[in-house]
């Protein structure tokens, strides 16, 4: 059957954007919110209904999944060769994306009605939420990898308006601001990538770029720069793209700031859906990775564990419970870079490329329940920094225990979902690099450590006085809620890799018992840790903290890193290099133009002797010119 | 009575005539010296075009009128200019040719 | 009747209509009603040109028509377009139009400024019609020199000496430019009778080192209209002292006479010097492509962030141009329609904001997206355009740009583009700040709280040119198809000997 | 013939005129006189034969009728600008004079157009420099007046003396004085070059080429604002017409010396012109400058030495007189109405008098040559001759140094129409006749540039080498 419908998926929510954007302000806010939520329910269920024909009625075509191109229109053509198309492109992963985007997005304009209620510019809200889905579900259908940078930068700015949704908020305008610049700087990279790859291969195409005929990059393999073959030049830029939106290491500064967004945003884009993307990007491109440029994919894996690890350190210090959130997505996007990056190719060897895609599956769903969760409390007791709450399980019954199961979930629990994902990786890992495992595995426990010092900080510890008594959220909340809350206890059991595979072809994947029974153990301990610390209030937290010292200090501030970012653009960019520009500009080029005039101005002046009103100097100067021209000519010409 | 002069000399003699009224036109401050100094160059003229007249080409007698025209203007010239002389005497009571520098630059 | 007259008609009747207005009001509807039959003539034009087209005329120019004027010296009014030139055409019309309403307000002296406003565009439409030298440098001086008089009478700021600065720059160009159309005259001797007929000397392959000698004369002349590192200096304090309207125009459409004269002259008459001189020009257009955008960054005042963009922006089509390839260059005519749009928006919107706040300092704003939304949205949307955000017209020309350049065969060319590229990042820097500061934020200045929003006659402007940059950059394929059909014979002479 | 003629007879109406008329009614003399001399340009412009007389010593051609014909234009307008100021009770006895005076020279100009021979050339430019001599002090109680006069008197007096001093030379060599005859024996030898540059020096002096330009300025300045504007005009238009002749008839096989020699010249005219206008308050002196450098544009012509040549000289010429004498017209008009000669003095003139300031600003515009006025085609022309000989350096400097003088000629517009002043010159009515010559300068302006027929015309009368 024809999937052409499946162009509904993207129109239906521009077609909210230009409504609540151009005339929302006319509409009453509600309205505008119940016009964008039922556009997503339309869409959500449309991407379902997509999934289910695609994976098991139409996709499977002896025993390998097509790549179905739904439409395919030129929009801007450069050469014969090389033009951007706009179009759909169906295969396992795009079609799982839809579906990750598609529930969450759901989920958060449905939440939205009752998080954003009464918040001035309600219409705008909803208006950017639908431009961002639009952008991010026409990021994963591309079907050439410039449609892909068209939507990506769409992405890049619907971000931008989102963080920045409290503009008269200056945190929140600077980071917006920061979010932009550091991306739209790794999209630097992603471009020039895409120039690389397009000069050496002639097409943008993803059925061309990954298909089975590598002939097309023999020119790029042969030509080298630096050492590199071009093609790994062009993979590593194109990584760059996909570090900077995934923010990986050192492109991580800004998801943090982000957290200034409103809280479902941080939810949809800096959990579920847009964070992921450099992983889909990767993903993507995997055959390009895996068989021109194996150095990069290597470099993706390092990249990936160290982010992980480090993210996850700072993660145990951070106060601001979204912050908490948004350095455990951090460390969580480190995983599947990891595990893309240790990924084979084909079968079982593709282990890696299947549990990143599965953990991203999964993982959208438990952060965003931790976010909207989040969110909710938030919403409960007007704050979000940790030592302001406190024993709030009572208030929060249903927030309570969606919460929990949430981070049962990412501490990786047996029998959740996370559980699953997470102990693919472990083996992907464990397969092809020890080393990656063993962080990994720290990894693990670290990150039961700090989920649960965030849960016991907000639903336990020491009673707090709360001015005005939080009271549970509305339904419109809780609800999503509770799907998610259902969407991460059952996402696991899904056969995956039945679905999803590098070379599309199912194949079947067992647990380990070997590397699983460590993980949950290590896990179980870091949970047992928390509760120790943060059960009930004592002082161990702090004495530990004290007595690690400056090093608690350091990764208290995140390692300086945003400093040194500061340091460079401050310092260097507008001191040390716009500065002086203006300045030469100002003084060195317009001078020498006012210099020019400068010169004529004195000369005339000097020269005004010539005209002294004398007759008999005019007369000199007639005698001697005449004469002395005479002489000259008579000498020269003959 | 001229034989035996040969034409150089009368040559050299214009020639001296001439830059001597330029010298004068140029040093001389008083504007009727000055005025007889540029009658000494046209003079110097004039006897160029007798000489050559007379030594070159004296089937013709072109050098001899143009003379008589020179000198006729000359006379014209002198005339007005006299005349200007005096307005300016009029005017500053000196006809010392420095001092009519009002305008200059 | 040939309709490209239209075009130097129309401005002079309205013009000689203006003279019998009597106030403010009769001059700016006289005004806005003979622009706005020149912007129907331009759509019409544009119809008629691709149904011709369609219908299969293949000449390279259209409309062609041709008037002995001087005959012992051979010169013609000689007019014809294509599509380039067409697209050219109706980007001025709609500046123009734009810049009427954009100056409804004009209450000194207001007649005389709309004659001298329309003035310039009849020069810049001459520019784009005629195809005999003679007439277009004719077209060009004319709208070089009403500047003086708009920047020196109705600006503000050091107007006298920027005015000056900026013509006597101008002219210098044009010092160069004679001498370049002489010597391409006195060349084309060697194909029978001397002619500044634009067809014709496109088929005399002139000697290499008469090409070597009178190239920079006419690239540079152009180039310095084209704001060419670093003959750029006029164009900040020009820009900043000129008044609205004329800031519109002339970074708008008269800076693409520039561009539009350099590869329509000096690179497709003189195809073997073009392509020996390439790359010193190359280097200095790189260096004002990323050198801009980094001036930008430090200045405070409105219109000379906007200025020294324009700087980077124009150095970037003068970049394109010079690379010589079809898909390159269709990416600079691009930039040239992108960006006289959105420049052109960008000064009306500073113009309004200024006219409500008396300051272009961007210190001393702060918040005004709660005070004048409408305005604040379509900085905001001028901003993204110039940064190239994708379904705005600026993604598409940089796109095209660097593909195009990035197609290049030698390595140097590759590597300055990829120097190039990095403006895209500096450029969202300095708008990114500007927007930062004067929309977003807490309202700075109490006295702003009570400012109102765009009047109506604000608003047409502003929609005007924002529909464009819209449509540009959500359908850009007909735009650059056309483009690229009308570029061949300029790219096959110019590769011809390669 | 027929143009010196009638003039002539003109003169000797006018002489009568002012001898039978009593002194009541001596102005009636200038409307007179101005209507007869309409008659005579008109009646210039009636086919005219061309030919020989005196054995030689005068010849007409087309091109000669199409020269006299343009310097009588500019003498109308000139006349016409001059109402005002000779209807003043102080010019009252010298209605008649003023006339005989400019009449007689234009006779000598044309004498000189149209000469023959070099006696001939001689004659009419002494009758074309003396009476302006008397011309230049003719505001008797003027001190400023009577040093023009004497500065030109005694400086022309020298440099005619030093150009025929140089002809001598000539008739030595070749034995003749006859064009016709000189110019198959003209060779480059020393002393013909040295006789050449002497003529040179004389001829430059009346075009008021660099370094032969001193007298210039100061007797502009000093002169009464029509008379300035008539030397500036048409004497020197004269003068360029006369060298641009003889050069071509006469001393053409001397190409190799005056091609290089223009060029020096021509530098030197345009650069120093330019430069010290830059500085000038005073209006006549500015002009006085701007002319000189106007000069030097003409040079380029010249020196083209073919058909192309002449023609851009004569066209330039035609477009000059109109150009120069749109700003003569105004400031004689402000000069008489207030007084006031000095750039500064017309701060926001354009709020008072728009319709002159308008004038002002084409004529200023013409000068600069900026299209859509006639000094565009001109100058682009001129330009044209000097590439064609292959002088492109010369051109690029030509027409740098033309933006420069924009430089200048911009300054009276900013004073006019952008400079703000308390007092500004006040709101003043100008008569008819002058209202009709500014009428007649604009028209030139707009027309003469457009109007190809009009350089056609010249081209077919024109001649080269």
């Amino acid at each position: 059957m024809s999937f052409q419908y499946t162009i509904l998926i993207l129109l239906i929510p521009l077609a909210c954007f230009l409504i609540n954007g151009l005339v929302g302000m006319k509409f009453k806010p509600l309205l505008s919110g119940i016009l964008g939520t039922a556009g997503l329910g339309i869409i959500w269920l449309l991407s379902l209904f997509t999934a289910y024909t695609y994976f098991f009625q139409v996709g499977q075509v002896n025993g390998e999944f097509q790549k179905i191109v739904v439409i395919n229109a030129e929009w801007l053509r450069f050469t014969d060769k090389l033009h951007i198309d706009m179009g759909i492109l169906l295969d396992p992963i795009s079609v799982m994306m839809l579906v990750v985007i598609t529930t969450v997005s759901f989920m958060v304009h449905l939440y939205s009605i009752g998080y954003m209620h009464g918040e001035r510019g309600f219409q705008r809200f909803y208006a950017f939420l639908a431009l961002f889905t639009f952008s991010m579900l026409g990021l994963v259908v591309a079907t050439n990898i410039f449609q892909m940078y068209v939507f990506w930068e769409l992405v890049g700015v619907s971000s931008f308006l989102l963080i920045g949704f409290y503009y008269d908020r200056p945190s929140a305008v600077a980071a917006s601001k920061k979010a932009f610049i550091v991306t739209r700087f790794a999209d630097l990279g992603f471009l020039i990538g895409i120039l690389v790859l397009s000069y050496f291969t002639g097409t943008f195409d993803f059925i061309a770029l990954t298909g089975s005929d590598q002939s097309i990059f023999a020119s790029g393999a042969a030509a080298s720069f630096m050492g590199l073959s071009a093609l790994t030049w062009a993979a590593l830029l194109i990584f760059m793209g996909g570090a900077g939106k995934s923010a990986m290491f050192p492109l991580h500064i800004w998801l943090p700031d982000a957290m200034e967004g409103p809280t479902p945003v941080s939810a949809l884009i800096h959990a579920a859906t847009m964070v992921v993307a450099g992983v889909f990007l990767v993903a993507r491109m995997f055959p390009v990775f895996f068989f021109q440029a194996p150095a990069a994919l290597e470099l993706v894996a390092y990249v990936g564990g160290f982010t992980s690890l480090f993210a996850a350190i700072i993660a145990c210090t951070q106060f601001d419970i979204k912050r908490v959130l948004a350095f455990s997505t951090l460390s969580q996007i480190g995983y599947m870079m990891l595990a893309l990056g240790v990924s084979g190719y084909g079968g079982h060897e593709g282990l890696g490329y299947m549990a990143a895609l599965f953990h991203l599956f999964t993982h959208a769903m438990f952060k965003a329940l931790l976010f909207l969760g989040a969110g909710s409390v938030i919403h409960a007791v007007h704050s979000n920094v940790m030592q302001e709450m406190g024993g709030l399980r009572k208030y929060l019954p249903v927030t309570h225990l969606t919460f929990l199961i949430a981070c049962l979930t990412i501490a990786g629990v047996p029998f959740l979902s996370g559980f699953f994902s997470k102990d693919e990786i472990l083996v992907a890992a464990w397969q092809s690099n020890k080393f990656l495992f063993a962080v990994e595995f720290l990894v693990a426990g670290i990150t039961a450590f700090y989920m649960f010092r965030l849960y016991f900080n907000i639903f336990w510890g020491k009673e707090k006085t709360y001015a005005h008594p939080p009271h549970e959220s509305p339904l419109t909340m809780t609800i999503p809620l509770v799907l998610l809350a259902l969407g991460s206890i059952f996402a696991g059991y899904l056969p995956f890799s039945e679905l999803i595979s590098s070379d599309y072809k199912p194949f079947e994947t067992t647990l380990h018992l070997s590397v699983a029974i460590p993980s949950v153990l290590i896990g179980l301990a870091g949970i047992g840790l928390a509760m120790l610390f943060y059960r009930r209030e004592s002082t161990l937290p702090d004495r530990i903290a004290a007595s690690l010292g400056s090093f608690y200090k350091v990764v208290l501030n995140k390692f300086y890193i945003d400093e040194l970012y500061l340091f460079v653009t401050r310092k260097i960019i507008f001191n040390y290099i716009s500065r002086p520009i203006a300045w030469f500009d100002r003084h060195i080029v317009d001078g020498t133009m006012n210099g020019i005039g400068w010169v004529t101005e004195t000369s005339s002046q000097k020269i005004k002797g010539l005209q002294s009103g004398r007759i008999s100097q005019y007369g000199f100067v007639f005698a001697i010119a005449a004469v002395g021209l005479a002489l000259v000519f008579i000498y020269f010409i003959n | 009575m001229i034989e035996g002069i040969p034409m150089q000399h009368l040559l050299i003699v214009s020639l001296f005539m001439f830059f001597a009224g330029v010298c004068g036109f140029i040093i001389r401050k008083n504007m009727i010296t000055i005025l007889m100094s540029v009658e000494l160059i046209l003079n110097a003229v004039n006897i160029n075009l007798l000489v050559f007249n007379k030594y070159l080409f004296p089937e013709q007698l072109q050098g001899h009128f143009f003379a008589l025209f020179v000198m006729g203007i000359a006379a014209a010239e002198a005339a007005v200019a006299i005349a200007l002389i005096i307005n300016i005497y009029r005017r500053l009571n000196s006809i010392n040719v420095e001092e009519v520098t009002e305008m200059k630059y | 009747m040939n309709i490209l007259n239209l075009f130097v008609i129309i401005p002079v009747v309205t013009m000689a209509a203006i003279l019998f207005t009597k106030d403010l009001r009769g001059a700016r509807l006289v005004s806005a009603v003979g622009m706005g039959l020149q912007l129907i003539a331009a759509v019409v034009l544009i119809f008629s040109f691709f149904a011709l087209r369609k219908a299969g005329d293949s000449a390279e120019f259209l409309f062609y028509s041709d008037v002995t004027w001087f005959e012992s010296l051979n010169i013609h009014y000689a007019i014809g377009v294509d599509s380039i030139a067409v697209w050219m055409i109706g980007l001025a019309s709609v500046v123009v139009f734009a810049g009427i309403f954009a100056s409804w307000q004009m209450e000194y002296l207001s007649r005389e400024f709309f004659i001298s406003l329309i003035l310039l565009a009849t020069g810049v439409f001459g520019f784009f019609i005629s195809l005999d030298l003679f007439t277009m440098f004719l077209f060009y001086e004319v709208a070089v020199i009403p500047m003086y008089l708009l920047i020196g009478i109705w600006g503000s700021g050091p107007k006298e000496y920027s005015a000056m600065k900026l013509t006597l720059m101008l002219m210098g160009g044009s010092a160069l430019l004679i001498v370049g159309l002489l010597g391409l005259y006195f060349g084309s001797a060697q194909a029978g009778e001397v002619t500044f007929n634009l067809l014709e000397l496109s088929r005399i392959n002139f000697p290499v080192t008469m090409q070597r000698f009178f190239f920079p004369f006419l690239f540079v002349g152009f180039g310095i209209l084209g704001a060419l590192f670093p003959l750029h200096t006029w164009s900040p304090d020009g820009h900043a002292s000129a008044p609205t309207a004329v800031s519109m125009l002339h970074a708008g459409v008269l800076m693409k006479l520039g561009g539009y004269g350099c590869f329509r002259v000096a690179m497709f008459l003189l195809p073997e010097a073009a392509n020996e001189m390439a790359w010193i020009f190359l280097i200095l257009t790189t260096i004002s492509v990323v050198y801009g955008a980094f001036g930008a960054i430090w200045q405070k005042d409105l219109k000379y962030i906007n200025a020294y963009s324009s700087v980077s922006h124009c150095g970037l089509v003068l970049f394109a141009l010079l690379m010589m390839n079809q898909t390159a260059m269709d990416g600079a005519i691009i930039q040239m329609i992108s960006h006289g749009l959105m420049t052109a928006l960008f000064f009306a919107l500073i113009g309004m904001i200024y006219s409500r706040t008396h300051t272009r300092n961007i210190n001393e704003m702060g918040g005004l997206m709660k005070v004048m939304p409408f305005l604040a949205v379509a900085y905001m949307i001028a901003g993204f355009a110039s940064l190239g955000l994708p379904g705005l017209s600026g993604f598409v020309a940089e796109m095209t740009v660097f593909i195009g350049s990035f197609q290049h065969q030698d390595l140097f060319h590759r590597v300055i583009t990829i120097i190039a590229t990095l403006s895209i990042v500096i450029t969202a820097v300095y708008i990114l700040r500007v927007v930062g500061k004067i929309l977003l934020g807490e309202l700075q200045n109490p006295e702003h709280q009570k400012l109102g929003d765009a009047l109506w006659f604000e608003k047409l402007s502003l929609v005007l040119l924002i529909l464009p940059i819209v449509a540009m950059g959500t359908l850009p394929l007909f735009l650059s198809n056309t483009i690229l059909d009308a570029l061949k014979p300029i790219v096959e002479r110019l590769t011809a000997m390669i | 013939m027929r143009n010196e003629l009638i003039l002539a007879i003109l003169a000797l109406v006018i002489l009568a005129a002012e001898i039978f008329t009593t002194a009541g009614n001596k102005h009636k003399i200038i409307t007179w006189s101005a209507v007869l001399f309409a008659a005579a340009t008109v009646a210039g412009f009636l086919p005219h034969p061309e030919g020989e007389l005196f054995g030689g010593s005068y010849r007409t051609d087309q091109m000669t009728v199409v020269m006299k014909n343009i310097l009588n234009l500019g003498v109308l307008i000139v006349f016409l600008q001059s109402f005002d100021w000779l209807q003043r009770k102080e010019n009252h006895d010298k209605i008649s004079e003023y006339f005989l005076l400019v009449i007689t020279t234009l006779m000598g100009m044309d004498f000189m157009i149209s000469s023959g021979d070099f006696l001939m050339m001689y004659i009419g430019l002494e009758l074309a420099t003396i009476p302006i001599a008397a011309l230049a002090a003719f505001e008797r109680f003027s001190s400023k007046s009577a040093e023009a006069g004497i500065k030109l008197i005694l400086t022309s007096a020298l440099s005619s003396g030093v150009l025929l001093f140089g002809l001598s030379f000539i008739y030595g060599t070749t034995g003749s004085i006859y064009y016709a005859d000189i110019a198959p024996q003209v060779a480059v030898n020393p002393l013909q070059t040295l006789g050449f540059i002497f003529f040179t020096a004389g001829m430059a002096f009346k075009i008021s080429l660099v370094p032969f330009h001193l007298w210039t300025a100061d007797v502009y300045e000093g002169a009464p604002v029509n008379v300035t504007s008539y030397l500036s005009v048409i004497s020197k238009g004269a003068a360029s017409f006369t060298f641009l002749i003889i050069l071509y008839k006469v001393f053409g096989e001397l190409l190799a010396v005056w091609q290089p020699l223009l060029y020096t010249l021509a530098l030197a005219t345009m650069t120093i012109g330019n430069l010290f206008a830059m500085r000038q308050d005073n209006f006549k002196r500015f002009l006085a400058f701007s002319s000189i450098a106007q000069a030097g544009f003409i040079l380029l012509g010249i020196l083209q030495a073919g058909n192309l040549g002449s023609t851009s000289v004569v066209y330039f010429v035609l477009i000059y007189v109109f150009t120069n004498l749109a700003v003569f017209g105004v400031v004689s008009a402000v000069s008489h109405a207030t007084g006031k000669e000095n750039i500064s003095d017309y701060k926001s003139f354009y709020l008072t008098n728009p319709r002159l300031s308008l004038t002002m600003l084409m004529g200023l515009f013409s000068l600069a040559g900026i299209p859509p006025v006639a000094g565009f085609f001109g100058k682009f022309f001129l330009f044209t001759s000097a590439a064609s000989a292959g002088y492109y350096i010369l051109v690029f400097i030509a027409v740098l140094n033309a933006t420069i003088s924009l430089y200048y000629y911009l300054k009276p517009v900013r004073a006019m129409f952008i400079d703000k002043t308390d007092t500004p010159i006040a709101t003043f009515r100008t008569s008819l006749p002058t209202r009709i010559s500014l009428v007649m300068c604009l028209a030139g302006i707009f027309l003469v540039g457009f109007m190809s027929i009009i350089y056609e015309f010249i081209h077919a009368a024109s001649f080269g080498l």
